[in-house]
């Protein structure tokens, strides 16, 4: 099991580090039983994500997809960002060792929870 | 960048006199030791000095003593090669142990995994109270490999004696780290293994107590007075006896030496850093065993932060890295997954220095800070 | 006194430049490949460039490959991890398989043992024939050890194939001495051992087609693909993929150079002793095997003299040298006890020379005659 | 399996090696097939041995025990030579390895089958 440079870097400098006080939308999955939670905060103007942020408990890939899944989403439209797929998050990280591939579902599902969040409200 | 190894209970580096010592076996005393000519007689000669320091170190007999490719077969050939009916085991034995149980209940044999206490402790009374008249074995490891817990075996030992049953101990961890006397603590078969005390990988031994009948599990030439067949690895062997003696040597000042160092880890760690607990028992344990749990933070980032340092330790043990499932170990004394997830295992070794324990304590208060800082667990 | 090697099929020297590899693996490189840290990602990377190396000696990918301990396990975990129901296995093969198909036997396998003539040599109609609707496994070595004899394994392979039966070989005494390709052989299992090939001992793999499912022999830790737990022996194995390459690069000067030695040898004793006849076969034997039968003299005093004059050979494998009955290779070419009784083998290596053969050529006669000349049999 | 010094030596230079035409015993005894056979020639002058000798077809062990046995029986009476036991050319050759105890036998017995003859004459 080999890390890519793009994780490690976003796991070791992760972006969007944080929590939005009063977040548009937050999203929340995984549990710290299985050893991965995220979860999303952003900000929506104009329909565009304006800021966005994350937490992470969890292994480096569960940190790094976290990262670069708020940097996909930074500027998108809701409907541009609910789009962000699974692949498209390990993709961009020069991909992510098999057996951590469910990694990558957590970020960008954290994600379009956020968003369906802000979409109800 | 400096790179400090405390995962020694993974693997350990083979000692440089070791390996000057297992030079001449490759290039020049290479011989078969089945061979008649002076060459196979050279190896031979080898091998048996071998078979006996490695007694010696475990108050064995040579021919007592099986030289086999390292722990997990020796663990394989003790339960395969006398267990029948029902078997007795803990339920934090090491893989080699759980999965050759687990194959052994597939065809046939029934199990009892005794189970432990927060620290990681065996009962010996449990064991006793599982014995049936079906019973012909109990293995219980002499120290655990993750959580560095040493097991009562002597106790265990008396009691698998007075019931006339066959005593097996894993002592892949506690070789050379604590004493093992093979007579007084009543072990009938004993699994060590080379790479674990500084001497190569690919060599182990087990101890079988003469009059024990074993069903081999490498059939084939009559080596190992026909109870393990391959051509005798011997510079494997010469530098595990080597390895061997050495540990019994050094072992009061390596224990001192090694004891001293845990301390001063798991002090100064509990000092620095908020909701940090010991797994595992508090006296009961490996001179070189630190398992900590770090609130809010999962294992493998730690790792991975420690790693960029160029400090290596591991998560539970290193053959159950690779998987994702939370220790077995540590489930067995009771933690939570979630504490499980940030157990950190630190195993220390004859090298280390005071000076790599103080640079951990002072690289390891920010990386939990900084995993703590992006956790969504910390604040709770 | 000069010392020369003639034992090479027993077990050979390990190459310098192996050593020379294996070294930083076990004081520097010195991680458990299962570990996250990069000690373990460094012996990762090295395992898996060592499968690499080892698959490609045998035209299959690495993730068919198995490291095992020697050719024994390789043999053993290839038999008892495929076999069931009826076995089809030589006469001549090595014990490795011979008592493990016994082993098999005891546990409700049918074996058939098909007879070789009296080169050594398996009919592969013999094998067809003898198949039948609960056969699943053919075994049928590559290079006979004591005679040399090389089996006409890619007729085997297909006839395997036609019926649906897996096939293995044991080619631990052909690798590195003939081209072996598991595609154009049809071979779905084959053994290999490293200490035959100047790599280290304690090392071998097998090669296991990919959907070939197999019940592993050691169980534990998820090692080697599930398939053979326990910690890897990173620098036994990286020698073992050094030793491998080497054979193949030099496969073609070291053929040359063991045919010419080997020739010089059989030609020279036919020339200067009278009563001498070669076992195996004349042409389809391995280029580094003279095995030669002396009329009237015993082979373990033959060997002894030899051993007294510094030259090393063997009279039977090396396993069996201990034993004092017949070789069972011989007796299944039909030789009588007493002329099996005469039989030395001489297994030449890489760094034998032509002036050792001469050597050899020069005390030969003299030693044979000396124990003719007090032996009862020899005026007959 | 370790020679002693002694066995090598008789094994290497072995003593009163040969046949005697007109002898007054000759005892064989082992068989090609099994890989050991031994004959011993002996020569009979007023009750004692004045002449032995040896052939043997066998391994190190069986030529060394053959030549000892001929040793200790140099100059004895055929009662003293009669007595000479598997034991004792062992312990002569200050020991066999177990695998090859049996040989001794070999050279004892045809050393006794030779006597026996030589009496029934
Ligand atoms: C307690 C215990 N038993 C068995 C083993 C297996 O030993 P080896 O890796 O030498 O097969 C290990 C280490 O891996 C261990 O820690
Ligand atoms: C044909 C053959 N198979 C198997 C083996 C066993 O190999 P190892 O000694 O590496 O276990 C040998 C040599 O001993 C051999 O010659």
């Amino acid at each position: 099991m080999e890390y890519s440079e793009k994780v490690l870097d976003h796991f070791a400098n992760p972006r969007n580090v944080g929590e939005i006080s009063d977040a548009d939308g937050v999203g929340t999955v995984g549990n710290p039983t299985c050893g991965d939670m995220t979860t999303v905060y952003i900000r929506v103007k104009d329909g565009r994500i304006t800021d966005i942020k994350f937490k992470t408990f969890g292994c480096a890939a569960a940190i790094a997809t976290a990262s670069m899944t708020t940097e996909l989403a930074l500027g998108k439209t809701l409907d541009e960002a609910l789009a962000i797929g699974r692949n498209d998050v390990a993709d961009a990280l020069d991909g992510l060792p098999p057996v951590k591939m469910h990694c990558s579902n957590l970020a960008a599902d954290a994600l379009h929870a956020a968003i369906e969040e802000c979409m109800a409200k | 960048m400096k790179r400090i190894y405390l995962d020694h209970a993974a693997t350990t580096a083979v000692d440089r006199e070791v390996v000057q010592t297992m030079m001449p076996y490759f290039t020049e005393t290479y011989g078969n030791a089945s061979s008649l000519h002076s060459f196979g007689r050279d190896a031979r000669n080898a091998l048996d000095a071998s078979r006996q320091t490695v007694a010696d170190a475990l108050g064995a007999h040579a021919n007592e003593i099986i030289f086999t490719s390292g722990g997990t077969e020796s663990d394989n050939l003790a339960l395969k090669g006398v267990g029948k009916g029902h078997i007795i085991t803990s339920s934090i034995e090491h893989p080699a142990i759980l999965r050759t149980c687990k194959y052994l209940e597939d065809h046939g044999c029934d199990v009892t995994y005794v189970p432990v206490d927060s620290y990681g402790m065996v009962d010996p009374g449990d064991v006793e109270s599982a014995i049936t008249d079906d019973t012909t074995l109990i293995s219980v490891m002499h120290a655990n490999n993750e959580v560095g817990t040493i097991q009562p075996i002597g106790k265990i030992g008396s009691i698998a004696k007075d019931h006339g049953i066959l005593f097996h101990t894993d002592a892949v961890q506690s070789f050379g780290k604590t004493e093992i006397d093979v007579q007084r603590m009543n072990i009938d078969l004993l699994s060590v293994s080379s790479h674990k005390v500084y001497g190569p990988k690919g060599v182990g031994a087990l101890y079988i107590r003469k009059g024990v009948e074993i069903e081999p599990l490498l059939h084939g030439g009559g080596h190992e007075m026909g109870m393990r067949a391959s051509t005798e690895n011997i510079p494997g062997i010469v530098g595990f006896a080597k390895a061997a003696s050495l540990a019994i040597e050094r072992s009061e000042q390596d224990t001192r030496h090694l004891t001293g160092l845990r301390d001063m880890l798991i002090a100064g760690v509990m000092d620095s850093i908020d909701d940090v607990t010991l797994n595992g028992h508090p006296t009961e344990r490996l001179p070189n065993n630190a398992n900590l749990r770090f609130a809010f933070v999962e294992g493998e980032s730690l790792l991975l932060h420690l790693d960029m340092k160029g400090i290596a330790v591991s998560t539970g043990s290193a053959c159950s890295s690779a998987s994702l499932d939370p220790s077995h170990v540590l489930l067995a004394l009771g933690l939570a997954p979630e504490d499980i997830h940030g157990s950190i295992r630190f195993t220390l070794g004859r090298e280390n220095t005071e000076s790599e324990i103080s640079y951990v304590l002072e690289v390891l208060p920010e990386i939990v800070g900084k995993l703590r800082a992006i956790s969504p667990l910390a604040e709770r």
